[in-house]
């Protein structure tokens, strides 16, 4: 066990812990900020990767935005307390599934990468900017559209006032 | 130097957890959250293998990158979807939401 | 005369799809236009038919074989699906020509009928411009020479037929219509199945019978695909156990939808096997002839053990129609020369006899409004003399009363099941034949019976005071020509074995028979 | 002349449609018609009898048919012996019952038709008798079948008119189906239907024994029906149904006789399968003349009597043929002379009910002032059918028990003798009964002698009666000339035979005279007890072929198809249908119009399907989730096993 | 990879550019129209298209050119961008009453509508995980919204609710799919990963495949993946019906055509068993489902399903040696189906502004209120359940040829057996058009241009079923590579 390990291990587990807490929380504020806490360490395992870029971006994005825009929402919904009002009548077929997914997963990757390594190499912002700006201009404006047509759809809908 | 499956394990619980939550919570917001989870998930994967490829291009990380951006968008399109619905029924449980059945 | 060699089928088979477009044009208020225009397209078609049999060489033999192309006249093979090699190929032997020119007789006979006659709910465009289509699909089936043209004549009659029991057919209309449609469709797509596997395994693909029939496929493939085709031919003849949607349709639709549906669509059943079946699958032929021949004598005396129970007369007929067809089948199971002969006869005069019936049927219902033959009661000798006697006529022709057109397909079949192909068990077809005769014996039951019943007695005093009128003169005129046929072909066979005898050798041919 | 043969049974079926289509409008209503078309056929018969005669031997002539497979069939004609003395025959007979009918059926609802119906009769007979192959044969056959099928259902009004009609019908056709048989056979065997070329590829040994002995037989089988021999012979009596001349002409001289006809006609056949098939023709006929002779004995109608007595007559002719060559001329001289007297007694049995209004001899009596004619005419033929010198009947009959005898027939020559006893005995029993005694008819039934038209053919008859028995009488044996097989058998005169069956005859006439010759309101058979009453129900044949086979197959049988069609094939498709459109829900039925009813019909299989996808559909868009990833896993799995 | 170099090949993605530009100007126009003449979108994107349209074609012949590293413009694509731009006109010439009637946002309606058609345009040339993924993304979110648009009724915000967690989920379980594959072959190009797919990653880059089956099995609405489907369908407005259950299906079956029979197709033997699996149990259930429903837009999403299920029988032949043959039937199935689907939806939506219920039985008496609707309906329906000579049964003819040419006649039965199962519920469509008298007798009006579009549909499907060769041929020409 390298350090490195050692410290993605730590990550991991605050990060997965967070996420089963996310799922399990009876307050839906709470589940919010697990999700913040989850995320963050996600970000943190960019770095640790290597993956600079990225992780700021995971960091900003994610916690500065999408989170914010869910909160948003928990807000506007009033969501009630309690686990009856939050969760389904199916969780344990829910986990069921979960897990039926999580082992056979784990069999697929541990019998495909069982002996497999990252070596950790820095990559530069300047090199993912270059790429991005000439592998991918293309699926990068086509994002573009997306995010328009997301922007404009999801106030036609959101708004009160029903139009015309 | 971390050891591939780790990292992969890790992604893997996490997608697992999504799973759980988008099937088990009924509040929609906290599906969404769920779903979140799943997708960052995949980034993990994807910059993992990034990583372990070494490939110039950094193709996994731009994909996690546009993968990020797709999120933020469809969160935007499900609150808003969500909200609607709020408006109109009073409710953003999922499974009282079935209207619409056979 | 050239141009009419080449265009006279096409002709003969399209121009009442052509009327019926026309017909869609013309207001619906011209009702009388519109039965007009039926006749005339259909009086056209039918002339083209009878031209056609002074431009015909009886002696050419039939599209089987070697010489199968030369044989093939008015042919026309143009391109059509280039995609999959499916032509536009056409014609016209020794087979074909009799049932091609029943189905221009009948559909003639049915748009006279329904000048004066057509049920409820009315709307005559719609109903001549179906028959139109009907005719269109029937008549190309028996011409086709490429299985794709061939299939797609098939269906094509369905969907007419389906509209025309389930809007103006009787009480129970609809469940009959739906039940005819699937179950034919369900028969005949395994048919197609059958198709495309011999399309497949031929050298070069193709879909042309006559290329088919040299291909010479391997034994086993050939039971397979028999299997399938058997299924959609079976259950449009049909032969017993496949028979029952028959009796519903025939019963539920109109007076001209059971006519044609006895007297053409059946036959397309038969037809197939003569055509298709039995010259591309020879050594299939073989194995799977004496089960046919078992069905078929199977339906035989189960028609007409079941014709004896009925107390419908319009179900009765149906019933009849398939212990008759069991001796055409019979016929074709013996794969001799004397046996197919007299299948194609009996499809002939059956359509003949038992479009007749229909016809009767369809006019007594028009009269006492009922079917039941124990409402009628009796006494139509006395109510109307000459409707009564038509009828004694027609079951008489149909119990196959020698010296009328039942006779001769009837016996024949016999007489080939006496002996059989020589690679077929004698001992086993001597057996049906024996059951057939038993048969016989029956059919003349039921009929006799029914016409005692129906016929003879006094009249009942419900009807007494009814006034109810005899045969009348376009009665007269759309019935002639059949009366006159089961007469004639009765007393002089040779009509349609002149057509046939030759083809039929070419056919038989091929068995080494 | 004889070449133009093809005429005579041309003639009157053009008859038949002329009078069928309008009759009504000629004079006399289609009778002149009829009568001028036999007359026509009459007259030719005759002159090609003579030429027959004259020696102009066989003629055949033939017209091609339809060729059918490798056969070429042929229509046409063939004129030799046979064929010209059965011309006579039909002709004669024929021409007479149309004059009769004119008084007879006077009056009549249907009378052009039953004119039309005769005109057709006698044409298919003498096509039936001019046929020169077997197809043609069969069509004569099978078309005089039908004829006698309308006519005995002519008064179709009442029920048990028509039903005896469909039973001769149905009967006869029983026959024919083996008959059918039989000529496929010879078809197959000699490669053509042509009878002479047939039955000279028997001779000649081209078929194999076996399948000519099984063509003989099936022959036979037809014979059996048309000629109504045990065990097919329930139907004639039946067949007394119809009017009177019809009796006469089809059930008593002309087409029961076409069985004796056929096996005549096919002689060579049977022969070529003796002596079994022979010995089948003998026993049969044996059989059947005994039992129907006590039958003929015990009947209260008139006309069931001559009836029986037929049948009882044409198993002599079958058993003279059964005897083999030398008893093929002596079979066919009884047909030629038995059909004069009987078809006779049947027209005088005619004039008789005509008086009196019934077919029952119990409510005659004492007749003969009332009509001398009739009285004189129908003694004869029955003196001529007891078989009493010189009348017509003891020739023919003596002939073949001499046959019978000098071929050492012993079974069949006792049994010819017996049957000939009891010919006489009721013979004199229906004279007795009938004409002498006191009246025994309602009072206001005043019995007159009948018109012209009716007495002039008995009075014919009568006379025929007398005389054609001398055209084959010993020392004169003309007929043997014209019909025989092989070399023609003269007659020889036995007077141990001759004189045997006379005093047989006398015998039984004078027990007849003893029993009912003081006869009272009692039958004095009834004493026989038990066997009477046996005998009564004809031994209850019918009653077997009703309550064994003709009600199960009407009834259970056919019910039990119709059934098992709509409930189980039927069941099964609709089932098939259901399912499919069950296979979603369990309840709810989408189409109602379509397949009503047998929603209730087949069980309730195959509805959980439904019910889990309606479950799963249920709207909650969680579980379509989970759905959705057990859909992954199960793939997965597939996955993993490949 | 070409470096900073950007050597763009602007003609062949001018016709994205065209119809971006469309979009932006519908965009802008809808600001400052009137509220009555909002409508006025419409023209404006129909002359879009069309100019879209043109621009494709002018691309005819002069392929196969390839842009962006991945981004190829062959027959194929050709083929398909025609397909979605036409199927676009359709929809549009349909909406407009319907939105314009039912007072629904149609600026935004229009503008999302044609980003979804972007999407379908680049998703039909996109040979790279990652396109296809944002494509996809870009059909489906416009999609989303344009089904709650009838914001008013709860069933359709439900609608929307469904197809859009449906669609996520759909769509991260595809991601993780998409992730496994790239770290199993090292690449997100199909070509790469073609190559790269063999060797001891191949399990896991199945696995992935499999995620990304599920994912596509969505957007296809094959069973089991299809639930959201009829809720959607019969919630949100009409036309977008249409649209979802041709253009987008029609979508999802361009990227996994290229997926499958690209990126495994050196596999192909372990995925045909799913296909085969997954076409029987789709053709199955939706027909028999589809028995049951007395909802016409219900109805024909479960048909839909259900001819899902026919198209999904070329990929379980693949690798037989006929792979061409198999793409060229699926897409002839793809474009009939479009063909008739949308007439039958064209007929619905005519219908519905009569009874908005549209059950089965408002059809009653449609033969006599408007015959050309009750024909034209009649022949979709027959063409749909394959009877001929109509287009259907060409497109179910190839698919039995490929089948038993590639000895898989069991696929073959499966179809036969289901178009008989489902003749049953369409006859009863027609039945109640022909047989049942209805209560309503007076006329049913349609708009002229709805009439117009079913009549020309309805003609096109008795020509095509007639002379199949004036178009059976060019799906043959548009193989994949």
């Amino acid at each position: 066990m390298t350090w490195e390990e050692w410290a993605f291990v730590v990550l991991g587990v605050v990060g997965l812990g967070a996420a089963v807490r996310l799922v399990t929380s009876k307050n839906v504020v709470h589940a919010a900020l697990y999700l913040v806490v989850s995320l963050l360490m996600v970000g943190a395992i960019y770095l640790l990767l290597g993956a600079e870029f990225l992780g700021w971006v995971q960091i900003l994005i994610y916690v500065g935005a999408i989170v914010v825009l869910l909160l948003f929402g928990l807000m506007l919904t009033r969501a009630p307390i309690g686990r009856e009002a939050l969760d389904n009548q199916q969780r344990g077929l829910s986990a069921i599934v979960a897990l039926g997914i999580l082992a056979g997963l784990v069999f697929l990757l541990q019998d495909a990468f069982g002996d497999q390594e990252i070596v950790l190499r820095p990559t530069r912002i300047a090199e993912a900017g270059e790429s991005l700006f000439t592998d991918f201009v293309l699926p990068f404006e086509v994002v573009s559209f997306l995010l328009l047509a997301a922007l404009i759809g999801a106030v036609t809908i959101a708004r009160k006032e029903d139009a015309e | 130097m971390i050891r591939l499956p780790i990292v992969l394990f890790f992604s893997a619980g996490l997608f697992a957890v999504g799973v759980y939550g988008v099937l088990a919570r009924r509040n929609a917001v906290l599906v969404l959250m769920s779903i979140e989870l799943m997708l960052n998930a995949v980034n993990v994967n994807l910059v993992a293998f990034s990583q372990l490829l070494q490939d110039a291009a950094m193709t996994g990380q731009i994909f996690a990158l546009f993968v990020i951006t797709v999120a933020a968008a469809e969160v935007g399109i499900g609150l808003a979807i969500v909200i609607l619905i709020f408006r109109n029924r009073e409710t953003i449980n999922v499974d009282e939401i079935n209207l619409l059945r056979w | 005369m050239d141009w009419f060699d080449t265009w006279a089928i096409s002709l003969a088979v399209f121009l009442p799809t052509v009327g019926a477009a026309v017909v869609a044009f013309v207001p619906r208020a011209a009702d009388r236009l519109i039965r007009a225009l039926g006749i005339l397209f259909t009086l056209i078609p039918l002339i083209i038919g009878v031209a056609m049999l002074f431009r015909f060489d009886f002696g050419l033999g039939g599209a089987f074989g070697q010489g199968g192309a030369e044989a093939l006249q008015f042919r026309v093979d143009a391109s059509w699906i280039s995609a999959i090699g499916a032509r536009f190929h056409v014609g016209m032997d020794g087979i074909s020509m009799p049932l091609f020119q029943l189905t221009l007789l009948l559909s003639f006979l049915c748009m006279i009928y329904t000048w004066k006659w057509l049920p409820d709910p009315g709307r005559p465009k719609a109903f001549i411009a179906l028959l139109l289509l009907l005719e269109t699909g029937m008549a190309g089936t028996f011409v086709a020479f490429d299985l794709v043209l061939f299939f797609v004549f098939w269906e094509l009659v369905l969907v007419p037929m389906y509209f025309l029991i389930g809007i103006w057919g009787g009480p129970n209309r609809e469940y009959a219509a739906i039940k005819f449609f699937l179950y034919t469709l369900f028969g005949s797509v395994f048919m197609l199945l059958g198709f495309l596997a011999m399309y497949f395994r031929a050298e070069p693909n193709t879909f042309d019978m006559l290329a088919l029939q040299q291909q010479g496929f391997d034994v086993t493939f050939q039971l397979w695909v028999f299997a399938g085709l058997f299924l959609g031919f079976a259950i449009k003849v049909p032969m017993w156990p496949f028979h029952t949607w028959l009796p519903d349709a025939h019963t539920e639709a109109p007076t001209v939808g059971s006519v044609l549906l006895a007297g053409v669509l059946l036959k397309m059943g038969t037809y197939g096997f003569v055509r298709i079946a039995l010259p591309i699958l020879p050594e299939a032929a073989e194995i799977w002839a004496p089960w046919i021949g078992l069905l078929s004598v199977i339906a035989i005396i189960y028609a007409a053990l079941a014709c004896l129970a009925q107390r419908d007369l319009k179900r009765l007929i149906a019933f009849s129609s398939v212990g008759h067809m069991g001796f055409v089948m019979l016929g074709i199971a013996t794969l001799t020369d004397v046996g197919i002969n007299a299948a194609i006869f009996g499809m002939v005069a059956h359509g003949v006899i038992t479009g007749m019936l229909f016809f009767l049927a369809g006019s007594l219902h028009e009269r006492y409004h009922t079917r039941e033959i124990a409402e009628i009661g009796g006494g139509m000798m006395q109510k109307v003399p000459y409707l009564a006697s038509l009828l004694a006529f027609t079951a008489i022709a149909s119990l196959g009363l020698p010296g009328l057109a039942g006779f001769w397909g009837e016996v024949m079949a016999l007489l080939s099941a006496f002996n059989p192909l020589d690679s077929l068990n004698v001992g086993v077809y001597r057996a049906f034949m024996v059951v057939g005769g038993v048969g016989t014996i029956l059919t003349a039951g039921y009929f006799l019976w029914m016409l005692q019943r129906v016929n003879m007695g006094m009249v009942p005093e419900r009807w007494q005071d009814k006034p109810l009128a005899d045969v009348t003169a376009l009665e007269y005129v759309s019935w002639a020509p059949l009366l006159v046929g089961i007469l004639l072909l009765g007393v002089y066979p040779r009509l349609i074995l002149g057509m046939t005898n030759e083809a039929v050798g070419s056919l038989v041919a091929l068995f080494g028979g | 002349m004889i070449e133009q043969a093809w005429l005579i049974p041309v003639i009157p079926l053009v008859s038949f449609f002329v009078i069928a289509f309008l009759g009504k409008r000629t004079p006399g209503r289609g009778a002149t018609l009829g009568i001028l078309a036999v007359g026509a056929a009459w007259v030719l018969s005759l002159i090609v009898a003579l030429q027959q005669i004259g020696g102009e031997g066989a003629v055949e002539r033939s017209w091609p048919w339809l060729e059918i497979g490798s056969f070429r069939f042929e229509i046409g004609t063939y004129v030799d012996g046979l064929a010209a003395m059965m011309l006579i025959v039909v002709t004669t007979v024929s021409l007479l019952v149309h004059v009769y009918s004119l008084g007879y059926m006077r009056g009549d609802r249907r009378f052009t038709w039953f004119y039309a119906v005769l005109s057709l009769f006698t044409g298919a007979m003498l096509n039936l008798v001019l046929a020169n192959n077997l197809w043609q044969l069969l069509i004569g056959w099978e078309l005089v079948g039908v004829c006698s099928y309308l006519l005995i259902g002519h008064w179709w009004e009442e029920k048990e008119n028509s039903s005896a009609a469909m039973k001769a019908f149905i009967t006869t056709k029983i026959g024919d189906v083996p008959f059918q048989f039989g000529i496929f056979a010879l078809v197959i065997g000699a490669g053509t239907a042509n009878i002479q070329q047939v039955t000279h590829a028997v001779e000649g040994g081209e078929l194999s024994s076996a399948l000519v002995l099984a063509a003989a037989l099936l022959l036979f089988g037809g014979a059996i029906g048309k000629s109504a021999q045990f065990p097919l012979h329930v139907w004639l009596p039946d067949a007394m149904a119809g009017p009177t001349p019809v009796s006469a002409l089809i059930h008593a001289a002309t087409m029961v006789v076409a069985g004796v006809y056929l096996v005549g006609r096919m002689f060579l056949v049977f022969e070529a399968a003796a002596p079994e098939a022979l010995t089948v023709v003998a026993v049969i006929a044996a059989i059947t003349m005994l039992i129907a002779a006590v039958l003929a004995a015990v009947q209260d109608d008139i006309k069931r009597v001559l009836a029986y007595s037929t049948i009882s007559q044409l198993a002599y002719m079958m058993a003279a043929l059964g005897i083999g060559e030398a008893g093929y001329t002596a079979g066919f001289f009884h047909l030629f002379t038995h059909a004069f007297f009987k078809a006779l007694l049947f027209l005088a049995a005619g004039s008789i009910i005509h008086a009196v209004h019934t077919n029952n001899m119990s409510e005659m009596g004492g007749l003969r002032r009332h009509m001398p004619w009739t009285y004189w005419t129908f003694l004869i033929g029955a003196v001529a059918l007891a078989g009493i010198p010189p009348l017509a009947g003891f020739w023919s009959k003596d002939e073949i028990i001499t046959a019978a005898y000098a071929e050492g027939q012993t079974g069949l020559w006792i049994v010819a003798l017996i049957t000939a006893a009891l010919t006489a005995f009721y013979m004199t029993r229906a004279v007795l009964l009938t004409f002498f005694g006191r009246p025994r008819y309602a009072e206001e039934v005043h019995p007159h002698e009948s018109p012209p038209t009716m007495v002039g053919p008995l009075a014919v008859l009568a006379g025929l009666s007398v005389v054609v028995g001398f055209v084959n009488a010993p020392f004169v044996g003309w007929f043997s000339d014209w019909v025989y097989v092989g070399e023609p058998h003269h007659p020889e005169f036995s007077f141990f035979n001759a004189g045997l069956s006379l005093a047989i005859a006398v015998a039984a006439i004078a027990l007849g005279l003893a029993l009912y010759g003081r006869y009272r309101e009692r039958e004095p058979l009834r004493r026989l007890g038990p066997l009477y009453a046996f005998a009564q129900r004809g031994y209850y044949l019918d009653d077997i072929y009703l309550g064994g086979i003709v009600g199960p197959v009407k009834g259970p049988i056919a019910r039990g198809v119709d059934w098992t069609n709509q409930h189980i094939l039927d069941g099964m498709v609709n089932a098939a249908g259901w399912v499919a459109r069950k296979l979603g829900v369990a309840t709810e039925a989408v189409d109602r119009n379509v397949v009503d009813g047998i929603v209730n019909r087949v069980g309730v299989a195959t509805g959980w399907t439904g019910g889990l996808l309606r479950y799963i559909q249920s709207g909650n868009v969680q579980t379509y989730a989970i759905v959705l990833f057990a859909g992954v896993a199960i793939l997965a799995v597939i996955f993993a096993r490949i | 990879m070409q470096g900073f170099s950007l050597d763009i090949d602007y003609h062949a993605i001018l016709p994205e550019l065209i119809l971006a530009g469309t979009v932006m100007v519908v965009l802008l126009v809808d600001l400052v129209l009137r509220l009555d003449r909002k409508w006025w979108a419409m023209p404006i994107s129909f002359a879009g298209v069309l100019a879209s349209l043109g621009a494709t074609l002018s691309l005819l012949g002069s392929t196969p050119r390839t842009t962006f590293g991945t981004y190829v413009v062959d027959d194929f694509a050709l083929l398909f961008k025609v397909f979605f731009l036409a199927v676009a006109l359709v929809i549009l010439i349909v909406s407009l009453r319907y939105f314009r009637e039912g007072r629904y946002f149609q600026g935004e309606y229009y503008f999302l509508l044609l980003t979804s058609f972007l999407g379908m345009l680049t998703i039909s040339s996109s040979r790279d995980l990652l396109m296809l993924f944002i494509s996809l993304e870009l059909v489906s979110a416009p999609a989303f919204l344009i089904a709650g648009l009838r914001k008013r009724d709860p069933r359709s915000n439900e609608a929307a609710m469904k197809f859009f967690l449906i669609g996520i989920l759909s769509a991260a379980v595809m991601l993780y799919g998409m992730s496994l594959v790239y770290g199993a072959t090292g690449s997100i190009a199909l070509a790469d990963i073609a190559a790269g797919i063999e060797g001891a990653g191949r399990p896991l880059a199945l696995a992935g495949a499999l995620f990304i089956i599920a994912g596509f099995g969505f957007k296809i609405s094959s069973v089991p993946f299809h639930f959201w489907a009829p809720d959607t369908y019969e919630g949100s407005p009409i036309p977008v019906a249409a649209f979802l259950s041709v253009a987008s299906k029609a979508a999802g079956f361009a990227g996994l055509l290229q997926i499958m029979f690209v990126g495994f197709a050196p596999t192909s033997e372990d995925w045909t068993p799913i296909f085969a699996v997954l076409a029987i149990l789709t053709m199955t259930i939706g027909n028999l489902i589809a028995l049951q429903q007395t909802q016409v837009v219900r109805l024909l999403a479960y048909s839909s399903v259900a001819q899902a299920g026919y198209m999904m029988v070329p990929f379980a032949l693949a690798g037989s040696g006929v792979d061409e043959k198999a793409i060229a039937a699926a897409v002839l199935y793809i474009l009939i189906y479009a063909v008739m689907n949308l007439g039958a939806f064209a007929v619905v939506i005519a219908m519905s502004r009569e009874a908005p219920g549209t059950l089965i039985s408002d059809f009653a008496g449609m033969s006599r209120r408007n015959p050309l609707l009750a024909i034209s309906m009649l022949l979709f329906l027959l063409s749909l359940a394959g009877i001929p000579p109509l287009a259907g049964f060409w497109a179910k003819f190839q698919i039995f040829a490929v089948a038993i040419a590639a000895e898989q006649a069991y696929l073959a039965v499966a179809v036969v057996v289901n178009s008989v199962i489902s003749l049953y519920y369409y006859a009863a469509i027609a039945k109640q058009m022909f047989f049942v008298q209805g209560t309503e007798d007076r006329p049913l009006r349609a708009p002229a241009l709805v009439s117009a579009v079913v009549a020309l549909a309805a003609a096109a499907i008795v020509v095509v079923g007639i002379f199949p060769d004036l178009f059976a041929g060019f799906p043959g020409n548009a193989t994949l590579p």
